[in-house]
């Protein structure tokens, strides 16, 4: 049995998941932000395969389920990128505050 | 013999017209009005049969068909109740309106062909719409099928409106649209409740339900509900302080969209009122019944004030509509057999008095471009025959004996005084008033000096005569040998007294 | 349903079931006279009916369709009134509109002084028609004047027979629709637009409170019905309180039309209308209605001694108020329609001093001798084209029989002995004095005094002296004119002997018959009241004859023009100007408060709150400010908000 | 788990998945192999001849019994086959849209992408509807996403496109994660991912914190998905996206990408929730307890739905405002929890296929035939093409919900539900007032239809034969629904089962 | 509580893990930025074999630490990048955010900050990839097949939206 309470991984991950959503929301650079986005995703990971190991029913489906979502996480961020490179070549500029061409 | 689908055939006979005026090519002018005119006679012709089957002694019950329509699911174990029935019926009451409707639709078409100057197809294919709408609120036997027509008729009126009104039509539009959007959006949430809290929504069985304590409505809800219908159609009929988009209408609208709007569709209101909030809440309108003694009597005062003071006549005779319906609750109030026939009466009679002046109004419109009180002084001097049609429609309406609008103020303040005549004896300054304001009005365009030259051809003449003549006979009609409306009304007042408990 | 209910209603329809003979009147005689009086105003009718369609095409033989119909009624008239001597009262009713268990009815009867009545009108009327085809002779307008000429006389024929007060109301509003169409005949003449309105809405204003005492009276009666009304108030069913209140405010109708104070202003100036008009409706028949109603509802009044007292009061202050504003009017019109408004506060003065009689007796004189007046006037009007009184004089010998008729009249309207309104104004004192009204009797006879003078300063003015203008062309007006003026001034001298206290109250005898409610056929004053009146009326003459006969009398000794007592009485009291700052000032400034309210208060709501949604909408646009994050930031804000609130409300903190 | 246990599911429930996917793995094939000057329209054919084969399969499946293979990661019920049939017909009536899209700068260099992507959208919309477990509904969901996002960019060299896919990307990735981070704690307080277990283990929750977590997790799985709803909170970016993506694609999200957005959300809400216990009702599921929160989600939905709807200018933003507002609407349904609350959801959905469908159709032309999409370019239309005008009058008037067209109907539905039972007057209220606000710009775009003159007279429409489909199929859908409503509701009773077998 | 090593390895990791996003935030070059973030990505490697989750933390260094970052490095060569500059809106948008953080953390963190549940032993670290294999391609493989479409589409999709088929010059 652990030392470490199934509650600290929880609240690194709310931490993370936290710090992750303040940089997609606050963040300037596009790139940085997808990164972000990625980071709370890592929080949700940490998440399943704790609860995979110490939550009410320990299964190895906590695990299956983060694996999933890594890879849905890289599939979103290479499609993330691949648009903003195409929006590049129109805008020449990555700033998320300057995509507003369409708004009210 | 089985009449069944006389109602449906009655109701939806316009919709042929639209089907063949859809065919035709735009530019048939004449074929596009003698169609939409046609159109509307199968209705006419039907309703008049209805009148005189009723007054061979025969049952108007023989026109009702109900088929089941609409079965609304996962109601849980109430399955089978939860359902919505085509179901078209005719009291007498129900038959006077569906020939007035049939009536002052067929003479309004009369007054389009005459006066509508651009795109006749979609102006008839509209009015046709709206002519079905009509006839189906008056025939609908559930709340549903009410309220399916009488949105119905929002629709083409605003595109009567929008499209063949004057200047500023797109505004009286969107302030029909919106204030009666509003109105039958209140009028749904209450057909819901019922719905939702019943399993039916036919007024009879309503009525019936309403009446048994078992129901699970509280009174409070009751009378929420009535209050809320009382707001409904209260933008409809409409109630002080809910009037302001009809004047935008009456003042907007085409002459001959405010014969059905003035003549009809503001008796909607009156029909829901009378049919579904005294029918359904009798009670509830009991506890009601000062206030709405007092709205009336407000309308009918603030109505005359301010028609007193307008320049224009569409804004007088708008003005006059609000003083007029305050009649029409103050009958209602006195929740006696006088009153509410007294109401009913001057629904139809007003009706075709309205529709009586709107059509002169277009006429002059017509000849004069103006409807300014002051640019039309003295024209009876040009136009003598439409100034005597302009004095008696007046007459008419400020309540001369003789004519169809006094038996239905005298009854509405009989039963008012009965009840209430505090309330009445101020209702009364309303006839006064309704004497200046419509004497100062119509004298000041008929009479006195002729500020313009009235040349030419300028009186009525030809077909425009159909209209004002029919329109004329009615009136005095209905004014010498009331029986006529009266006689049908009896079984429905029966019932209505029933619920009441008087 | 039933078949019964059926037929039924079908007979309902037809309105044949109903058709009852008044209880207790039923007759076994032969009456196929009243049976059928119900005819004698649909004569008029028709004729109004035939001219309004074909008027146009039939042009001046218009006259010959309004005259025949007229005489008509009036042969029916006549012979309904012999048979009236001879058989009871006569009346049938028939179902007119069912309200629930409510019937309605309408019909008509017979009683005396609707017999009386009938030929009144239906003589006059037909006087007038014949009249009128020489006074309007050259009128475009002429069809329609005989048209309304025919509205009016079949409204104000079936007024009289009416059975009920509603019926009796009907017709009373179309008399006044009648009144309001002839006044404002000459339509494009900006005065006759305003008289006209202002006549309407007067007696409207009258009209209201018969309108709410008669259906008063009906909750409290449960019936329209005359008979009915008494029986009720016989049996003593309805409350003093309610008597009082329902017979004033009939009153009030009565007021409106009769042109009594404080609804008075309206008669004046109803004298826009042509002259003829002026003789039948505004004289003779219309504004008599009140008095008629009056006395058709006498039991009722009788009933409560406020009311008698009401009437009395007011027809004694109208009498001398009228006749004082006459005295310096200079209009020949006005100054007859003051004279007419003083005349029928006498009747109400007697109504209300219970003397029914007297005041039918002076009713049907004064028909006579106003209409003889106005008709005369209108001659004299017809031939010097011009109603001012300043501009005339000197006509008695250019005039041969119109003078000669005049003086009759005047004769009789100041109650010189002999004349037939020396009679019913004798009448009518002697009412008000055994009354128990001393002080009403003295302002009667102030007034008697009054109108002998005016009466004769009206005619030395117009028919003696030298012409104050110059005259061309004048000339008697042609014999259709002239000879219905003679039959009048033959009834203005005769029709006074039906009903002396010399020869026997025949016409008293006959009111009153069978019905003990209406009072005494005769009331016997004293002697002096008779040679007061003689008196006071000679002395007026007299007066009249120094200050503008024999001009010895200057005609400001007592008050001339620019004194305030003339002012105040050629401005008629400032009663006009009075409603015009109170009533009409008020209606105008409610009105425009109202407007106020409408476009402010109203208007100004529904664009708040559309201003609130469009504001809503602009924020929420606003706040789409194509900012990507912005757009995460609040879905998520909104996410922590509703997490924040879960856990301090609905989570296990709570 | 071997071969045989494989092949003893009944692999065939799952035909019309593999329709789709079968082609479209071909089109992409096709797509590399045909000549590039060969018109790619073609492979738009065989996808909506797939799409049309995907009905008729699924239509056969109707009826049966549940079919679960693999523990409910994949399974067929009546709510599946229902919500699948309506995600079909929309993609196939959004597929006519597409062949006939003919942008003024063109996208022919994509257009055989477009067709296979769209058909994995469509897979992952379908996968959404008949899933019991978290992960295959997951996967099924960013599938559509990851789709979608790259259609909406598909006009790669249209700023406008760019700009609105990267703003779908960001909002997208930030509601999947914030979905996610609520399923974790699903998964964490049960230990599985499949639905029916969860509810069942949910059944007894002892501890309340644990069902406050649930509570949680059940506000943050409802927003993340409320961006599939394009439902307030995450509503914002439906406008920007709606304007900038191609025609076909907006109504594609506006239709098919929301009804599978609601597919999801009754899913996982209903099992999961429904059943859990909740802090101090211990027979009060937390659903009941959550019912405040979707009802002021719906309330706030509606309201700026249909107010700033009313500030718009531009046609695609003014519906983006226009399908948020719906979305509110349907919330009502699934707020008041009634019994008729699939009925009503599924009518809602059906009549709004319809009508917005056939409303994009009428946008799509006139757009292309003016080159922006701004609502007075609407303005004279009725003289220009008057049978274009008077369908789209139509088709707006079903959408403001007039009786004789089906958007009346399903309002009805709504509100039945509303007033039944347990009543919401304040929510029923919203509902109706803002649909009276809603009038003012359906209306709008009338008054510019019929009553303004037109700027340029000139040029017919021709109208391309898929708009012509889409056209006669929504007006068509749209007033048989409005006037024979039960031949909607009866197809449901008799061949789905009342959606009873939701829960078993 | 003892401070055993695996505490200690966890405070260790869930610092690092923290420094790299605080980090993340508050550097300014991107490049710095990502790097940063390679070590969250390993720490989190890290705190899964703490959980017994041996391959899911080896995908993790493969994936988020390996491919993720690359990408992002690559993006950030193909785009023109100032220095992160702050942002000329959002003030206030930067303290609501913060502030609907704060509040989502702490109505998260009531919930979880004393998550006691009886732990159960397991068997997670034995034959931890077998278990994991044996799972995806038996119960999980429909999502598993999903996934795999799921990735093709992302990949075909970024072609498509990344490849310039346009000359330079005209693609303005």
């Amino acid at each position: 049995m652990s030392s470490v309470p199934a509650s600290a991984f929880l609240a690194l991950a709310l931490i993370l998941f936290c710090i992750g959503l303040y940089g997609a929301l606050t963040k300037r650079n596009t790139v940085i932000v997808l990164i972000s986005i990625e980071l709370m995703l890592n929080a949700v990971n940490i998440n399943l395969v704790t609860f995979s190991k110490y939550g009410l029913n320990p299964s190895i489906t906590g695990q299956i389920f983060a694996l999933f979502t890594i890879s849905v996480a890289a599939a979103e961020a290479a499609v993330g990128l691949a648009i903003l490179i195409s929006l590049y070549r129109a805008k020449k500029t990555v700033n998320i505050d300057e995509m507003d061409i369409m708004k009210h | 013999m089985n009449l069944h689908w006389i109602l449906s055939i009655l109701v939806f006979s316009p919709l042929l017209g639209i089907v063949v005026l859809a065919l035709l090519p735009k530019t048939q002018e004449k074929v596009i009005k003698a169609v939409g005119l046609l159109a509307t006679v199968p209705a006419l012709l039907l309703a008049l049969a209805a009148y005189l089957h009723f007054q061979w002694g025969k049952d108007l019950a023989d026109f009702a068909v109900s088929v089941p329509w609409i079965q609304f699911r996962g109601m849980g174990t109430q399955e089978p109740v939860f359902s919505v029935y085509y179901e078209l019926g005719m009291s007498g009451f129900q038959m006077l309106l569906v020939v007035l409707t049939a009536v002052v639709a067929t003479l309004s078409a009369i007054a389009a062909a005459k006066f509508v100057k651009k795109e006749w197809k979609g102006y008839f294919m509209l009015f046709l719409l709206l002519e079905t709408g009509m006839l189906g609120v008056f025939t609908a036997e559930n709340l549903i099928l009410f309220f399916i027509f009488f949105e119905i008729t929002l629709i083409p009126t605003f595109f009567l409106i929008g499209k063949w009104g004057y200047f500023e039509r797109e505004k009286a539009a969107y302030s029909f649209l919106i204030y009666n959007g509003l109105g039958s959006a209140v009028l749904l949430i209450v057909i819901m409740i019922l719905f939702g809290k019943t399993g039916t929504t036919n007024i009879d069985l309503l009525t019936q339900m309403m009446a048994d304590p078992n129901v699970p409505l509280s009174s409070d809800l009751k009378l929420g509900l009535l209050i809320a219908l009382l707001i409904a159609f209260g933008v409809k009929l409409p109630i002080f302080p809910l009037h302001s988009w009809m004047l935008k209408v009456h003042v907007q609208a085409p002459p001959s969209v405010v014969m059905i709007h003035s003549g009809i569709l503001l008796k909607i209101g009156a029909y829901g009122l009378i049919r579904f909030g005294m029918g359904i809440f009798p009670e509830q309108f009991k506890t009601l019944a000062t206030l709405i003694a007092v709205l009336g009597v407000i309308n009918l005062l603030y109505g005359a004030f301010l028609a007193f003071i307008q320049t224009d006549f569409k804004m007088v005779l708008a003005y006059s509509s609000i003083s007029h319906m305050g009649i029409v609750l103050i009958g209602l109030a006195a929740m006696n057999e006088a009153g509410v026939q007294g109401a009913i009466f001057q629904v139809v009679s007003h009706g075709l008095i309205s529709a009586l002046l709107f059509f002169l109004v277009g006429v002059l419109y017509e000849r004069t471009d103006t409807s300014l009180i002051e640019n039309l002084g003295g024209m009876a001097k040009g136009m003598p025959i439409a100034a005597g049609f302009l004095l008696a429609g007046a007459l008419a309406s400020l309540g001369l004996p003789g004519m169809s609008g006094f038996v239905s103020e005298f009854m509405a303040f009989l039963g008012l005084f009965k009840e209430l005549p505090w309330v009445a004896a101020v209702g009364t300054i309303g006839i006064i008033m309704t004497a200046a304001y419509l004497l100062r009005a119509v004298l000041g365009m008929t009479y006195g000096k002729a500020h313009r030259e009235f040349t030419g051809v300028l009186d009525l003449k030809g077909v425009e005569f159909v209209p004002v003549v029919v329109l004329m006979l009615l009136i005095v009609l209905i004014g010498v040998y009331p029986s006529v409306l009266s006689a049908p009304l009896q079984t429905t007042l029966e019932t209505i007294m029933l619920g009441i408990g008087g | 349903m039933g078949l019964s209910t059926k037929t039924g209603r079908c007979q309902a329809l037809l309105g044949f079931d109903k058709i009852r003979v008044v209880p207790g009147t039923a007759r076994r005689g032969i009456v196929i006279m009243m049976e059928n009086a119900w005819l004698i105003p649909l004569f008029p009718l028709l004729s109004f009916l035939i001219l309004l369609l074909f008027g146009k095409r039939l042009k001046e033989a218009s006259a010959y369709v309004g005259i025949l119909f007229t005489l008509a009624s009036l042969v029916y008239s006549i012979l309904v009134l012999f048979e009236r001597f001879s058989e009871p009262t006569y009346g049938t009713n028939f179902e007119w509109l069912t309200i629930g268990d409510i019937h309605l009815t309408a019909g008509f009867e017979v009683n005396q002084l609707n017999a009386l009545m009938l030929v009144i009108v239906s003589l006059v009327s037909f006087l007038v028609h014949t009249y009128s085809k020489g006074y309007m002779n050259g009128d475009e307008r002429f069809p329609v004047f005989y048209a309304y000429l025919g509205l009016f006389t079949f409204a104000m024929l079936g007024l009289v027979i009416s059975p009920n007060l509603l019926q009796t109301y009907i017709f009373w509003e179309l008399v006044g629709v009648g009144s309001f169409l002839l006044i404002g005949f000459y339509f494009y003449k900006e005065e006759a637009k305003a008289a006209a309105k202002k006549a309407f809405i007067m007696t409207r204003i009258g009209d209201v409170g018969l309108f709410i005492g008669m259906i008063l009276l009906f909750w409290q009666t449960k019936s329209f019905e005359y008979s009915e009304i008494f029986k009720a108030v016989d049996a003593g069913a309805v409350s003093g309180t309610m008597i009082t209140l329902t017979a004033i405010l009939i009153f009030i109708g009565a007021v409106g039309k009769s042109g009594q104070f404080p609804l008075h202003t309206w008669l004046p100036d109803a004298m826009e209308g042509p002259t003829p008009v002026s003789a039948l409706i505004h004289a003779a028949t219309m504004v008599a209605a009140g008095v008629y109603l009056v006395a058709a509802l006498f039991p009722l009044f009788q009933a409560s001694k406020t009311a008698l007292l009401t009437i009395a009061v007011i027809g004694a202050f109208t009498a001398i108020f009228a006749a004082s504003i006459g005295l310096v009017q200079t209009d020949i019109k006005r100054v007859l329609a003051y004279s007419t408004v003083s005349q029928l506060g006498y009747m109400m003065l007697a109504l209300g001093s219970a003397g029914y009689v007297a005041g039918v007796f002076h009713l049907m004189t004064h028909a006579f001798f106003k209409a003889l007046l106005f008709l005369a006037a209108g001659s004299v009007i017809h031939a010097v084209h011009t109603q001012n009184i300043e501009e005339m004089g000197g006509l008695w010998k250019k005039l041969k029989f119109t003078g000669p008729l005049f003086l009759i009249g005047t004769l009789s309207i100041s109650g010189v002995p002999l004349f037939s309104g020396f009679f019913s104004k004798d009448e009518i004192l002697a009412a008000a004095w055994e009354g128990g009204h001393p002080i009403l009797f003295f302002l009667a006879l102030i007034a008697a005094f009054m109108t002998a003078f005016y009466m004769f300063r009206l005619f030395f003015m117009v028919f003696t002296g030298k012409p104050r203008t110059e005259m061309k062309n004048v000339h008697e007006s042609p014999a259709n004119m002239t000879y219905p003026m003679m039959l009048l001034g033959v009834l203005a001298i005769v029709a006074g002997y039906v009903n002396t206290p010399w020869f026997g109250s025949f016409l008293g005898d006959w009111l009153v018959d069978g019905n003990p409610r209406l009072g005494h056929a005769h009331v016997e004053g004293p002697i002096w009241i008779m040679i007061a009146a003689t008196v006071v009326s000679l002395l007026g003459i007299f007066m009249a004859y120094l200050m503008y006969y024999k001009r010895s009398l200057a005609r400001n000794w007592l008050s001339g023009t620019g004194d305030t007592l003339h002012t105040i009485l050629t401005n008629k009291y400032y009663v006009d100007e009075f409603y015009q700052l109170t009533v009409i000032a008020f209606t105008k400034g409610l009105s425009y408060f109202l407007r106020f309210i409408d476009v402010f208060l109203v208007e100004g709501l529904v664009k708040g709150v559309v201003g609130i949604v469009q504001g809503l909408g602009r924020t929420g646009s606003r706040m789409q400010s194509g900012q990507v994050q912005t757009y995460g930031a609040v879905a998520f804000i909104g996410l922590a908000l509703l997490a924040v609130i879960y856990a301090l409300t609905g989570g296990y903190l709570r | 788990m071997d071969i045989q246990t494989l092949q003893q599911f009944n692999w065939s429930a799952m035909t019309p998945e593999f329709i789709i996917l079968g082609v479209a793995a071909l089109l992409t094939l096709l797509d590399l192999f045909i000549p590039k000057h060969l018109d790619r329209r073609i492979l738009g054919w065989i996808g909506i001849a797939a799409i049309l084969g995907a009905i008729v399969s699924v239509l056969s499946l109707a009826g049966g019994q549940v079919t679960s293979i693999l523990h409910d990661t994949f399974r067929l019920d009546s709510f599946a086959i229902a919500f699948k049939l309506l995600l079909l017909a929309g993609s196939g009536l959004v597929l006519f849209l597409a062949v006939s899209y003919e942008p003024k700068d063109g996208m022919e260099e994509y257009r055989g992408e477009f067709y296979y992507l769209f058909l994995t959208a469509l897979l992952g919309a379908m996968v959404m509807t008949s899933s019991g477990d978290l992960i295959t509904l997951f996967i099924g969901l960013e599938l559509l996403s990851i789709s979608s996002y790259i259609l909406a960019g598909i006009r790669k060299y249209h700023v406008q496109s760019n700009e609105s896919a990267m703003k779908y990307v960001i909002n997208g990735s930030i509601s999947s994660a914030i979905t996610l981070f609520g399923m974790s704690y699903v998964y964490g307080l049960t230990g599985s991912t499949n639905l029916l277990e969860i509810a069942k283990g949910l059944l007894t929750v002892q501890d309340t914190q644990h069902s406050y977590l649930l509570g949680l997790a059940f506000l943050m799985i409802f927003v993340g998905l409320s961006f599939k709803l394009a439902a307030a909170p995450f509503h914002m970016w439906a406008p920007d996206v709606y304007q900038g993506a191609p025609t076909p694609v907006t109504a594609f999200l506006s239709v098919v990408s929301k009804i599978a957005g609601f597919v999801i959300v009754i899913r996982i809400l209903l099992t999961v929730f429904g059943s859990a216990a909740s802090v101090g009702h211990p027979n009060q599921p937390i659903l009941l307890d959550m019912q405040d929160y979707i009802a002021f989600i719906a309330g706030v939905t509606m309201i700026i739905g249909n107010v700033v709807a009313l500030r718009q200018s531009n046609i695609k933003r003014m519906f983006a405002y226009s399908s948020i507002a719906h979305a509110g609407y349907i919330l009502v349904a699934l707020t008041t929890l009634s019994s008729n609350m699939f009925y009503s959801i599924w009518f809602y959905l059906l009549a709004y296929l319809f009508m917005n469908l056939g409303a994009f159709a009428v946008i799509q032309v006139v757009t292309e035939k003016t080159g922006s999409a701004r609502i007075a370019d609407f303005a004279g239309l009725y003289k220009r093409s008057p049978v274009l005008a008077v369908i789209m009058g139509l088709l707006l008037v079903s959408l403001a919900g007039f009786p004789g067209t089906a958007g009346f109907i399903g309002k009805l539905n709504i509100f039945l539900g509303a007033f039944y039972g347990e009543p919401h007057y304040v929510l029923a209220s919203i509902m109706i007032a803002t649909t009276v606000v809603s009038y003012f710009y359906y209306f709008g775009v009338m008054t510019q239809m019929f009553f303004r003159p037109a700027s340029d007279e000139t040029g017919k429409f021709n109208i391309p034969f898929g708009i012509i489909v889409v056209l006669v199929i929504a007006v068509a859908g749209s007033v048989l629904f409005g006037i024979l409503p039960n031949t909607a509701f009866d197809f449901m009773t008799n061949n789905l089962n009342n959606l009873a077998d939701f829960f078993s | 509580m003892t401070f055993s090593g695996e505490f200690l390895a966890f405070m260790g990791l869930a610092l690092v893990a923290i420094i790299g996003g605080v980090l993340l935030l508050n550097l300014t070059k991107v490049v710095h930025m990502v790097v940063a973030l390679i070590f969250t990505f390993v720490a989190i490697a890290g705190i899964y074999v703490l959980l017994s989750a041996e391959f899911v933390a080896a995908v993790q260094i493969l994936i988020y630490s390996g491919a993720i970052t690359i990408i992002m490095l690559f993006g950030i060569m193909l785009t023109k990048h100032d220095d992160e500059s702050e942002p000329k809106t959002g003030k206030w948008r930067k303290l609501l955010v913060f502030l609907g953080i704060a509040g989502f953390a702490f109505a998260v963190y009531i919930g979880i900050y004393n998550f006691n549940i009886v732990q159960v032993p397991t068997t997670l670290h034995e034959n931890n990839t077998m278990q994991i294999g044996k799972a995806l391609y038996s119960k999980y493989i429909i999502p598993f097949e999903l996934t795999s479409a799921l990735l093709l589409v992302a990949l075909v999709g970024s072609i498509i939206l990344a490849k310039n088929e346009k000359k330079e010059g005209d693609s303005e």
